[in-house]
C-alpha cells in the first residue's frame, strides 16, 4: 500500500481542481489487509495535512460520472471511499443506466487499478516525459502547420464527447488539409447505410420496445452486451410483466444463425443461415402486403414467417421489426418498410455519432497510410493493430511512419509499433463529458486524481493546438456555459449533481420509410462464419479486465477466452467435438480455434466472438482465446465467407463454469416455465415446500424486528451477468483464473444458472445467490460454529472463524458456498500477484477473505449494517428499499427484489404470494429466503398448428 | 538377580504417570494465560510517536472536547484523527518554537501528514463504528480508560472479543445519558444497574442482536 | 513367620501345592506366573474388586460435564441460531459426553488398576530373588507363610517338593 | 453377526491347543518364538526389513513432503473443487479409520466371544488399530483450509468467549476419534505389560531390560494382580465395544445427517460399521501373513487363523453387498427424484467403472471363500484381503465423489480428479503406516505372549 502512496505523491499535479476528492493517505480503516496477516506489526495511522471539506474518514461519498461503453456514454453513481472509487453503480436519471449497470460499467473500477496500465510516456528510446513529447509534438507540429496539417492524421474510436467534439474541429480549422478518421470495431455501418436507403439520410433508430406486443429480431441481438443493452432490457421485461395484459404482454420472435441472449429471451426462434435471413424479411414483407411468399426458404422458416407475420400484422401499431449489425444494409432498409407498414413504435433520431461509415474512415485511412500521406499520425484510445482487419496491413505501415504517437490506457499491440505511447487516465480520472445513444448529455467527473503521470484525450488534443497547460475541467466548462445561461456554476452543480445534462436527448424525427425493393438471396451453399461482439469484453479493449474475463458467457458458461461454435451435424461432418482445436483459414490468415459444439445453431454457420488472443494487452489478457481480427474483411466485417475449416489434431480444455445444462423430467421444476396463457387460465404456480417432516426439536420462535428475503424473478432475467460483476464488485469477490476454472472451483458469490430444456433449447436464466434458507443445511455441519444464522435471518459467514472443513458447502445443496483453496485474494497470478494498486479496490467493508475459509453471498450484510446503524442512530427502523443488494442495483430488469418480510408492506411480501412464486428444492426442507418467480413465456398458440 | 531399578524409581513413576493425566490441563491454563497477556493483547503498553502528544495535558489540563479532533466520532464509524491544521490552530500561537513540536509543522509545511503509531487496533475483520457507539451512550473512556489522566495514550483495555462481549452481552453497566458520553470523568451511577436498564430501553437497544457474529464480522 | 518361594513348571501343580499348603494350615500368600491361573485368586481370597465401579462412576462423571459444558455453552453462554435447530438440541448433543464418557472410564479404571496393585513398583524385593525372573516367562511360584514352628518349614518345604516344585527357598517376609 | 461363523468354527470338544503348532505348544517356546526378533536380533538376517524399511521410509519422507507442500500452498493443491469439496483426504480418513476399527473390535469383541484365536493376532492388529487410526486423525486436520485452527474444536478457555458447535458430526468425530485413539493406547499397553515383564525378565542387555521394565511397571505376575487385570481388561473389551461401533457410526453420520442424494439414508451407520470390520480384517489378514512370514511364526500364527478369518470376511462381504442392494433398493422405492438420479449416475455416470470394480473387489472376490481350499491358503487369503482392501478405498472415495459430484442442481455437477499431491498423501499415508509398523515388531512383541501361553493351559484343570 505505502508503494501506492508514494506513487501518488511523485505523479505530478496538473492544475486540476480535484484536490477535495484527491486519494490521500490511506486510513487505517480502509486498508484493506488481508485476512491472513493477523501478527501485529506495528501499524501507523496517517490523518490529513489539510481534511478535505466532504471528507469524513469512514464514510463513503457517492458521485455521479458518466462511463463509456464504445463511445456512448452510460451515467452512473460512483461510490468512493478515501478518496478511492471502489463501486459503480446506475443512475436512474441517465437514460442509459435508468439506475442499474452491465458487467462494463462494473467493471470499470478493475481497469482503473490494473497495475498494467501504462504509468508513463514512452518515447522512441524509452521511459519519457511529457515535456520531451511535448517538445518533440511541437517540432513536428510546426511542420504541419507549413503545410496546413497535410501530415496530420488523427485516429479515434466512436466520438460523443462534445467537448472533444468542439476541440477537434478546431484543430481541423486550423489545420484545414489535416484528416480524422473514426472507427469502431464493432460499428453500426450497416445500420447506417440502411437508414440512408430508407430514409435518405442516416437516422438511428430507437425502437421503444416497451410499448410493443410483438417484436420480430432479425439477428438482432438487442438484449446482448453493447450500450443500449441496459435500456432495452429494461424496456423489454416491463413489456413482460405478469401484471400487463395479455394482450400487451410482449411476444418476441427471433431469427438467428448462432443464438444470442435475445435469442435466448424469444418465445420462438428460428436457427437459420444469415444470409437467408433477408429473403425471411422478404417473406414477411411479402405476407404483410398481402402477397404470396416467393423467397426461397427452409419450411421451418417458412412456416415461422407465417405465423410472425400475421402475428405482427395483427398488432399493428405495437409491433416491431429489427434487424442486426450483421445484416446488409437493404435487410435494414426493408424492416424500415415494414415497420413502416406495421406503424411500429420507433423513435427515429439524428445520429449521436455523426461519423459516416466506420468501414469506409479505415479504408482511406490505410490508403492514406499506404500512400504515405501520413506525417503525423496520433491515435486517441484506438488498438487499430489489433482489431482492425489484417488485409489493411497496418502493421507494416505503421514503423514507415515519420511521427506516431498512441494515447491509451496500455501500451498496446498499435502503441508498440507507435514511436510514441501516452499513458490515457482512466475515465474515472478525467474530466470530460459524453452523449449516451440518444444523445443524453452528461459530465464525466473525476473521483480521483489520475494515479499516473497521465493524461486526458482533451489535454492531449489541446497539446497538439498548442496550448502549454491545458486543463480538461476548463475545456469541458468551456464546452457547456453558452448551454447553460446565466448562473453557470448552479447549472454546473446541478449537472455535476445530477449527472445528466437536462435536454439534451436528441428529439426524434419524423421520418417516412421508402419502400424498398430487394432482391432475395440464392440458396447459399458455402459454410459462413459469423462474428459478433464478445459479451464479456466486447472488442477486446477490457482484455485486460480479469472481472470481465472470468465472467461466465451468458450462455455457454465459459470463462477466459472464446470457442469456435458449429452445429452438431457440422460437427459430426467434421469428426469434431467440444474442445477440438480447428484451424480456420481464409485468404493468408490463419486461425486456430476451440471448437464448442451447440444445438442452437444453424448448420453450416460457425459463430464466435471478437476481442480475444490479444497479444499486448496485459499480465491477465494476454493469449486468452484466438483473435479473429485476421479473418476480417474491411467489406464484410461480420459475416466472413471463403473460410476453410480443418482439423489440427489438437484439443483443448474450455474453462467452463457450468457443469450440466440439460433439465429433464422433475428437474424442470428447478426453472419451471410457465405460459401466460396457462398463467391467465388461473394456473396454481409452481411447487410449494412440502409438509414439514417429523422432527423430535421444538419449532423456533422468531420474534426479531427484520427477516430478510429476496425474490428473484426469473421471468425478468435476461441473463446479462451485470449481477455476476456487481457482486463481485461489491464484495471484494476474488478471481480465480482459467487454470483454477478448468479444476471446477469458482469464486462468484451469486452465478446465472442458464438450463436447456431436452432438445437444448434454453429454458432460461436462474441467478443463483445464497439462498439463506432458515433451516439452513450447511450451519448445524460446522463444527466452530462460523456458518450460523443471525437473528435478521441471515445465514452470516463467519470468515476469521472458519477452519475450512467444507462440511458447509458439501452439505449445500445449492452449493452456493466458495472455497479459497489457494489465497486467491491475496498474490495468485490472477489477482496480479497481489500488486498493491488492486487492493485498493476493495470494498473496505467487506472482510478479503484469506487462504482456506469458506465464503458466500451475505445477502449485502455490510450494507444493511449500515442502513441499521443509521436508523438505529435515528431510533427507527429500517424501511422498505432502504437496503438495496449490490445484485438488486445492477440489475437493468429490475428482477431482483430485496426486502424485510416482517414488515407486511414490503415490495417481497407481495412477490411472495404471486402465482410465479416457488422454491428452489423447497422439498428438502431449508425453508430458502431466496425465492423465485417462474419463468413466464408468452409462445404464439397458433405456432404448433402451423406446425402439424 | 540384581535389581534393576534403584527404590527411587517407583516415585518418578508415578510422578511421570500422573503428570500425563494432568500435564494437557496444565498446558491449557497457561496457553490461556498468555493470550490474557500484554504480550498478545498489546494493553497498556506505549508506543514511540512522533510526536509525545499528551491526552493528560489536552483533555486533562485544558479539558478540550474529544470531538474536536476526533472529528468524525459522531458520524462515522472511524473517529477520525486531527489533520495538521488543527493542531496547529493553537500551536500556530502557543509553543511555536517548541522542538517537540517540530514533526507537526514540519508536516504543514511539506504537506505531508504525520506519521502516528497506532494504538488501538482491531484485527481487519472486525467492523467497529465509533458512531454508533456514541449515539447509543456508550462513552469514550468506557473503552479508551482514563485518557484524560494519560500522558502517552495507551490501550487501556484488552480489547478481546471476550471484552467486546462483556458489553455486548448486557450494556447496562455501561450505559450513559447523552450529555454524558463525553464526560471523561463519568462514573457510573449507585444505582446504575437501574439507570442502565432505563437507558437502555430509551436508546432502543435490542441486545439480542448485540451478539449477532455479523454484527462485529462481515 | 518364613516364608516358601516354590518353583513349579505347570500350573496345576501349583494349584495343587496351593491347596495343600492352605489345607495344611499355612499361608499362601501370592503365585506368580506367566498368565492368570483360575482359581488361584479365589484361592487367595481376592476381593472382589471395586475397580469397575470406580470406571462407571468415572465415566459417568465426566460423561455429565461434558454433557452440562454443551447445556451451557449453547443454551446459556452463547446461545446461537444454527440452522433453525434448537439451542438444546440434545440428541446432537449425546455423541461428545458419551465419547469421551467411556475414555474417562478407561482412565479411570487404569488409575483404580495402579491403586489396587499397587503399581508402578519398579524396584521390589522380589526382583533381587534368583529365578523370579523365570516367574514372567515359564514358572510358577508359590509363596506362602509358614506360620508355626521352625520345623514346619520342613514339612512345608516337603510337601511342596512332593506337589512337584523344582525348588523350594525361603525368601524374606 | 460375525459370531455366526465364528461358531461354527469353535466347537466346544475342540482343544484351544489347536491354534498353536505343536513346535509351539510350550511356554518357552511362546516366548522364544515371539521375542526373538526383539532379544536375539543377530540371529536374525534382517536385509528384508531394510528394504522394507527403506522403502517405507522414503514413503514417509514423501508423505512429510506433500503433507508440507499442502501447508505451505493451501488445500488447493488437491484435486477437490467448488463442488466435490471433498475428495481422497475425507476418504482416505474414513478407510484409514475403518482399519483403525478392526484391532480393538478383534479385541474386545473376540474376548467377550472367548474366541481363543484372538490371542495369536490381538497384539499385532491393536498396534495396526492405533497406528491406523492415527494416520486417519491426520487427514481431517490436513484437509482443513487453515489446519491450526483445527483445536477450535474444543471447548477450551479462549479470550473469544466461543465454544464448539457441538451439533456438528465433525465434533462428534473429533471426540470419537479421539476417545477412541487414547483408549486403545491404553488397552493397548494394558494388554503389553504382562509381556514386556517377560522382555524385561529375559534381556541380557542393561538398556533393553530398562527400557522394557521401566514400561513394564514393575509388573511380578502375581495373582492378586492378575486377577485386577484380567477384571480390567474385561470391562475394557466391553466398554470398547460400544465406542469402536460408535465410532464408525458416527463416520458414517458425517455423511447421512446430511440433505444430499446418496448419503441421508438410515443404513449409513450399521453399513459403515460393518465395512469398518471388513476392511480391518482384510488390513489384519495381510499383516498376519507378513508376520507370520517375516518372522517365523508359523507356530502361533497358523492356517486356522486364516481359515477363519476369511469366513469373517466371507460374511462381512455378503452384508456390504446386501448394504449395496439395500441402498439401490431404497433409492429406487423411495422414488426420490434425486435419489434415483444418483442411482442412474452411480450406474452409468462418469464413475461408474470405478464402481463395478469395487463391487467386483467387495462383493464378488471374497466369495472365492466358499471354498475350504482358498481359505486354507494364506496366499489366497493374502492376495483377497489385499483386493478387499482397495475395493474398501474405493467404496469410501465413490460414497464421496458420486454424491458431491452429482448434486441437486445440475449447473453445479462437477467431476473430481486427482492431482499428484492426492496420491503421494494416499501413498506416504501407506507408506508411513508400514514405516511405524516396521518399528513396531522389532520394539514390542508383535504376538501377545502371555495370552497364548494361557490358551496353550485353557482346559488344564487341576
Amino acid at each position: 500500500m505505502s508503494s501506492m502512496t508514494s506513487r501518488r505523491d511523485a505523479a505530478p499535479l496538473s492544475a486540476f481542481d480535484i484536490d477535495r476528492r484527491a486519494a490521500l493517505k490511506l486510513l487505517a480503516s480502509g486498508m484493506a489487509l488481508s485476512l491472513a496477516s493477523c501478527g501485529k506489526p506495528p501499524e501507523e495511522i496517517v490523518p490529513y495535512v489539510d481534511q478535505p471539506e466532504r471528507v469524513v474518514p469512514g464514510i463513503p461519498l457517492k458521485f455521479a460520472t458518466t462511463l463509456d461503453m464504445a463511445g456512448y456514454g452510460r451515467g452512473v453513481i460512483v461510490t468512493s471511499v478515501e478518496g478511492r472509487p471502489i463501486k459503480v453503480e446506475g443512475n436512474p436519471r441517465h437514460s442509459a443506466s435508468l439506475g442499474a449497470t452491465d458487467v462494463f460499467a462494473e467493471a470499470s473500477v478493475l481497469s482503473l487499478y490494473d497495475p498494467d496500465r501504462s504509468k508513463a510516456p514512452r518515447g522512441p528510446k524509452g521511459i519519457a516525459s511529457w515535456d520531451a513529447f511535448g517538445d518533440a509534438l511541437r517540432t513536428q507540429m510546426e511542420k504541419e502547420k507549413k503545410r496546413q496539417g497535410a501530415g496530420l492524421r488523427l485516429v479515434s474510436g466512436r466520438m460523443t464527447s462534445p467537448t472533444l467534439l468542439r476541440q477537434i474541429n478546431a484543430l481541423l480549422k486550423a489545420f484545414p488539409q489535416a484528416r480524422w478518421y473514426r472507427y469502431e470495431p464493432i460499428s453500426d455501418d450497416n445500420e447506417r447505410e440502411g437508414a440512408v436507403m430508407a430514409f435518405g439520410r442516416p437516422l438511428t433508430t430507437l425502437p421503444r420496445i416497451g410499448e410493443a406486443s410483438v417484436a420480430l429480431s432479425l439477428d438482432d441481438d438487442f438484449l446482448g452486451a453493447g450500450p443500449r443493452q441496459i435500456a432495452n432490457g429494461r424496456a423489454f421485461i416491463s413489456a413482460r410483466r405478469a401484471e400487463n395484459d395479455p394482450d400487451r404482454f410482449l411476444r418476441l420472435y427471433a431469427a438467428e444463425p448462432a443464438l444470442s441472449l435475445t435469442g435466448a429471451n424469444a418465445d420462438h426462434w428460428l436457427a437459420i443461415r444469415p444470409e437467408l435471413i433477408r429473403n425471411l424479411a422478404i417473406a414477411i414483407s411479402a405476407i404483410l402486403r398481402g402477397e404470396k411468399p416467393n423467397a426461397p426458404l427452409p419450411p421451418a422458416a417458412q412456416r415461422f414467417a407465417t405465423v410472425a407475420a400475421a402475428d405482427l400484422k395483427s398488432k399493428t401499431g405495437k409491433a416491431i421489426v429489427t434487424a442486426g449489425r450483421t445484416q446488409p444494409p437493404d435487410v435494414h432498409a426493408l424492416c424500415h418498410t415494414i415497420n413502416g407498414m406495421l406503424h411500429a413504435p420507433i423513435d427515429y433520431i439524428e445520429p449521436v455519432d455523426p461519423a459516416g461509415k466506420h468501414g469506409e474512415a479505415l479504408h482511406a485511412f490505410a490508403d492514406d497510410l499506404s500512400n504515405n500521406r501520413v506525417e503525423t499520425l496520433l491515435i486517441l484510445d484506438r488498438n487499430p493493430v489489433y482489431d482492425a482487419p489484417h488485409e489493411l496491413g497496418f502493421n507494416g505501415l505503421f514503423p514507415k511512419l515519420p511521427f506516431s504517437a498512441h494515447l491509451g490506457l496500455y501500451d498496446d499491440e498499435t502503441a508498440a509499433i507507435c514511436h510514441w505511447h501516452l499513458p490515457l487516465s482512466h475515465t474515472l480520472e478525467s474530466w470530460s463529458d459524453l452523449r449516451a445513444h440518444d444523445g443524453t448529455a452528461s459530465i464525466v467527473q473525476p473521483l480521483i486524481r489520475p494515479l499516473y503521470d497521465t493524461r486526458t484525450a482533451h489535454q492531449v488534443i489541446a497539446l497538439i493546438s498548442g496550448a502549454l497547460s491545458p486543463s480538461s475541467y476548463d475545456l469541458v466548462r468551456e464546452t457547456w456555459q453558452p448551454q447553460a445561461g446565466g448562473d453557470f456554476e448552479s447549472w454546473w452543480r446541478q449537472v455535476l449533481h445530477d449527472g445528466v445534462i437536462a435536454e439534451t436527448r436528441h428529439v426524434a424525427v419524423s421520418a417516412q420509410p421508402k419502400a424498398v425493393d430487394i432482391k432475395p438471396a440464392p440458396n447459399p451453399t458455402e459454410a459462413v462464419l459469423v462474428l459478433a461482439p464478445d459479451p464479456s469484453i466486447w472488442d477486446g479493449r477490457d482484455a485486460n479486465n480479469a472481472w470481465l474475463q472470468e465472467c461466465p458467457k451468458p450462455l455457454s458458461k465459459e470463462t477466459w477466452g472464446n470457442t469456435l461454435s458449429i452445429s452438431p451435424r457440422d460437427a459430426q461432418q467434421l469428426g469434431c467435438q467440444t474442445g477440438d482445436v480447428v484451424a480456420l483459414t481464409r485468404k493468408n490468415a490463419k486461425v486456430e480455434a476451440v471448437v464448442r459444439v451447440d444445438a442452437n445453431q444453424a448448420d453450416s454457420v460457425y459463430a464466435t466472438t471478437l476481442g480475444h488472443g490479444r497479444r499486448k494487452a496485459g499480465a491477465i489478457g494476454n493469449g486468452i482465446g484466438f483473435d479473429v481480427y485476421p479473418l476480417r474483411a474491411i467489406d464484410e466485417p461480420w459475416l466472413i465467407g471463403g473460410v476453410t475449416i480443418a482439423k489440427t489434431g489438437k484439443s483443448r480444455d474450455i474453462p467452463t463454469t457450468q457443469g450440466q445444462f440439460r433439465l429433464e423430467g422433475e428437474t424442470t421444476e428447478f426453472l419451471p416455465r410457465v405460459s401466460l396463457a396457462a398463467l391467465a387460465a388461473g394456473l396454481k404456480g409452481p411447487p410449494f415446500a412440502e409438509e414439514p417432516k417429523p422432527t423430535l426439536y421444538p419449532p423456533v420462535h422468531n420474534d426479531d424486528p427484520y427477516a430478510w428475503a429476496m425474490v428473484i424473478d426469473t421471468a425478468a432475467c435476461i441473463g446479462c451477468n451485470a449481477c455476476v460483476i456487481a457482486c463481485q464488485a461489491e464484495n471484494n469477490v476474488p478471481v480465480v483464473g482459467p487454470d483454477q476454472i478448468l479444476r471446477s472451483r469458482v469464486m462468484h458469490w451469486l452465478r446465472v444458472d442458464t438450463y436447456t430444456d431436452a432438445n437444448g433449447g434454453i429454458q432460461g436464466f436462474q441467478p443463483v445467490p445464497c439462498m439463506h434458507c432458515e433451516h439452513a443445511p450447511c450451519e448445524p455441519v460446522c463444527p466452530v460454529a462460523a456458518s450460523v444464522h443471525d437473528r435478521e435471518g441471515l445465514n452470516v459467514q463467519v470468515y476469521n472463524r472458519c477452519i475450512g472443513t467444507r462440511f458447509c458447502q458439501s452439505n449445500c445443496p445449492y452449493k452456493v458456498r466458495r472455497f479459497n483453496w489457494f489465497g486467491y485474494a491475496d498474490d495468485e497470478e490472477y489477482a496480479n500477484l497481489g500488486e498493491p494498486p488492486i487492493k485498493a479496490q476493495h470494498n473496505p467493508d467487506v472482510t478479503v477473505r484469506a487462504r482456506g475459509v469458506m465464503e458466500k453471498c451475505t445477502y449485502c450484510v455490510q450494507r444493511i449494517s449500515r442502513a441499521r446503524r443509521e436508523a438505529e442512530k435515528e431510533n427507527r427502523t429500517i424501511k422498505d428499499g432502504e437496503v438495496v443488494t449490490a445484485c438488486q442495483a445492477a440489475c437493468p430488469t429490475r428482477a431482483i427484489s430485496f426486502g424485510n418480510l416482517k414488515d407486511t408492506g414490503a415490495h417481497v411480501n407481495a412477490l411472495r404470494q404471486h402465482k410465479q412464486h416457488y422454491e428452489l428444492l423447497g422439498h428438502l426442507g431449508t425453508r430458502p429466503r431466496t425465492t423465485y418467480l417462474a419463468r413466464l413465456t408468452n409462445p404464439n398458440p397458433d405456432f404448433d398448428e402451423a406446425k402439424s | 538377580m540384581p535389581q534393576i531399578f534403584r527404590p527411587s524409581a517407583d516415585s518418578i513413576a508415578r510422578v511421570l504417570l500422573v503428570s500425563i493425566l494432568v500435564g494437557p490441563f496444565v498446558l491449557i491454563g497457561i496457553g490461556y494465560a498468555v493470550t490474557q497477556s500484554p504480550y498478545i493483547t498489546g494493553q497498556n503498553i506505549t508506543m514511540k510517536q512522533p510526536v509525545p502528544f499528551s491526552h493528560a495535558h489536552h483533555a486533562g489540563d485544558l479539558a478540550i472536547d474529544c470531538r474536536y479532533c476526533h472529528a468524525g466520532v459522531e458520524k462515522s464509524a472511524f473517529a477520525g484523527l486531527p489533520p495538521t491544521t488543527t493542531c496547529m490552530t493553537c500551536h500556530s500561537q502557543l509553543y511555536t518554537n517548541e522542538p517537540m513540536l517540530a514533526p507537526v509543522r514540519q508536516s504543514l509545511a511539506e504537506r505531508r501528514p504525520i506519521h502516528w503509531q497506532r494504538v488501538h487496533r482491531l484485527p481487519d475483520y472486525v467492523y467497529f463504528d465509533h458512531s454508533i457507539h456514541i449515539a447509543k451512550g456508550i462513552g469514550c473512556t468506557t473503552c479508551h480508560g482514563p485518557v484524560q489522566t494519560m500522558p502517552l495514550m495507551r490501550q487501556h483495555e484488552t480489547l478481546t472479543m471476550g471484552w467486546c462481549l462483556s458489553c455486548h452481552r448486557d450494556p447496562t453497566p455501561y450505559l450513559r445519558p447523552e450529555n454524558q458520553v463525553f464526560n471523561s470523568d463519568w462514573k457510573p451511577a449507585a444505582d446504575q444497574l437501574k439507570q442502565g436498564k432505563k437507558l437502555l430501553a430509551h436508546y432502543l437497544i435490542d441486545t439480542k442482536h448485540l451478539t449477532d457474529c455479523s454484527t462485529c464480522h462481515r | 513367620m518364613i516364608v516358601l518361594l516354590a518353583e513349579f513348571t505347570r500350573p496345576e501343580a501349583l494349584m495343587r501345592a496351593a491347596r495343600q499348603a492352605q489345607d495344611a494350615g499355612d499361608k499362601v500368600l501370592d503365585a506368580f506366573t506367566p498368565f492368570p491361573i483360575a482359581g488361584m485368586a479365589e484361592l487367595l481370597g481376592a476381593r472382589s474388586t471395586r475397580l469397575r465401579a470406580v470406571m462407571f462412576a468415572g465415566g459417568i462423571a465426566i460423561a455429565l460435564g461434558a454433557f452440562a459444558t454443551e447445556y451451557f455453552s449453547a443454551m446459556l453462554d452463547y446461545p446461537i441460531n444454527s440452522g433453525g435447530r434448537p439451542l438444546n438440541s440434545w440428541p446432537a448433543f449425546m455423541m461428545f459426553p458419551f465419547a469421551i464418557g467411556i475414555f474417562a472410564a478407561a482412565v479411570s479404571g487404569f488409575i483404580a488398576l495402579m491403586a489396587e496393585t499397587g503399581l508402578p513398583r519398579l524396584h521390589h524385593p522380589l526382583f533381587a530373588v534368583e529365578g523370579f525372573e523365570r516367574a514372567s516367562q515359564s514358572r510358577f511360584l508359590l509363596a506362602i507363610a509358614v506360620l508355626h514352628s521352625e520345623t514346619g518349614t520342613a514339612d512345608a518345604e516337603k510337601r511342596l517338593r512332593n506337589a512337584g516344585a523344582l525348588s523350594v527357598r525361603e525368601a524374606e517376609p | 453377526m460375525s459370531s455366526l461363523a465364528l461358531d461354527r468354527v469353535e466347537t466346544p470338544s475342540q482343544d484351544t491347543r489347536r491354534w498353536v503348532l505343536e513346535n509351539g505348544q510350550s511356554d518357552e517356546a511362546v516366548n522364544r518364538i515371539v521375542s526373538a526378533p526383539l532379544l536375539q536380533r543377530h540371529k536374525w538376517t534382517w536385509r528384508t526389513w531394510w528394504i522394507a524399511f527403506a522403502v517405507s521410509g522414503a514413503m514417509t519422507v514423501m508423505m512429510i513432503v506433500s503433507a508440507s507442500w499442502l501447508l505451505i500452498r493451501g488445500v488447493g493443491v488437491w484435486g477437490n473443487n467448488t463442488t466435490v469439496v471433498w475428495g481422497f483426504g475425507i476418504a482416505n480418513y474414513v478407510w484409514w479409520i475403518g482399519i483403525g476399527n478392526a484391532g480393538t473390535l478383534i479385541s474386545s469383541m473376540l474376548l467377550l466371544m472367548r474366541q481363543h484365536w484372538r490371542a495369536s493376532i490381538n497384539r499385532f492388529a491393536e498396534a495396526m488399530t492405533l497406528f491406523a487410526a492415527s494416520i486417519a486423525g491426520l487427514f481431517p486436520i490436513l484437509h482443513l483450509g487453515r489446519p491450526l485452527y483445527f483445536y477450535w474444536l474444543t471447548p477450551y478457555p479462549n479470550t473469544m468467549l466461543l465454544w464448539p458447535q457441538w451439533r456438528s458430526a465433525l465434533i462428534w468425530d473429533f471426540w470419537a476419534i479421539l476417545s477412541y485413539l487414547l483408549f486403545s493406547i491404553v488397552f493397548w499397553y494394558v494388554g503389553l505389560i504382562p509381556d514386556l515383564a517377560t522382555l524385561r525378565d529375559r534381556a541380557r542387555s542393561a538398556l533393553p531390560r530398562k527400557i522394557y521394565g521401566a514400561f513394564a511397571l514393575g509388573w511380578r505376575g502375581s495373582a492378586r494382580h492378575w486377577h485386577f487385570y484380567e477384571v480390567y481388561h474385561k470391562a475394557m473389551a466391553a466398554l470398547a465395544v460400544p465406542l469402536v461401533v460408535s465410532l464408525h457410526s458416527v463416520v458414517g453420520l458425517d455423511f447421512a445427517a446430511s440433505l444430499m442424494p446418496g448419503w441421508a439414508e438410515t443404513i449409513f451407520p450399521p453399513y459403515f460399521v460393518v465395512g469398518a470390520m471388513y476392511s480391518g480384517f482384510a488390513m489384519v489378514v495381510v499383516l498376519a501373513a507378513l508376520v507370520r512370514w517375516g518372522f517365523r511364526m508359523q507356530p502361533i500364527i497358523t492356517v486356522n487363523h486364516f481359515d477363519v478369518m476369511a469366513k469373517v470376511m466371507l460374511m462381512a462381504s455378503i452384508v456390504m453387498g446386501l448394504s449395496y442392494a439395500t441402498e439401490w433398493f431404497d433409492a429406487w422405492y423411495g422414488g426420490d427424484h434425486a435419489e434415483r438420479s444418483m442411482l442412474t449416475f452411480m450406474f452409468s455416470g462418469s464413475y461408474s467403472p470405478i464402481y463395478f470394480i469395487m463391487l467386483f473387489c467387495n462383493v464378488l472376490a471374497p466369495q472365492a471363500f466358499w471354498l475350504a481350499a482358498a481359505r486354507r491358503s494364506v496366499a489366497a487369503v493374502f492376495v483377497i484381503a489385499v483386493i478387499i482392501n482397495v475395493g474398501m478405498w474405493l467404496e469410501r472415495l465413490l460414497i464421496i465423489l458420486n454424491t458431491l459430484s452429482h448434486t441437486h442442481l445440475p449447473s453445479m455437477r462437477h467431476l473430481f480428479f486427482p492431482t499428484i499431491w492426492d496420491w503421494t498423501l494416499l501413498f506416504g499415508s501407506l507408506g508411513f503406516f508400514a514405516f511405524m509398523f516396521l518399528i513396531f515388531v522389532r520394539l514390542v512383541p508383535s504376538v501377545s505372549m502371555h495370552e497364548v501361553r494361557h490358551i496353550l493351559h485353557e482346559g488344564e484343570r487341576p
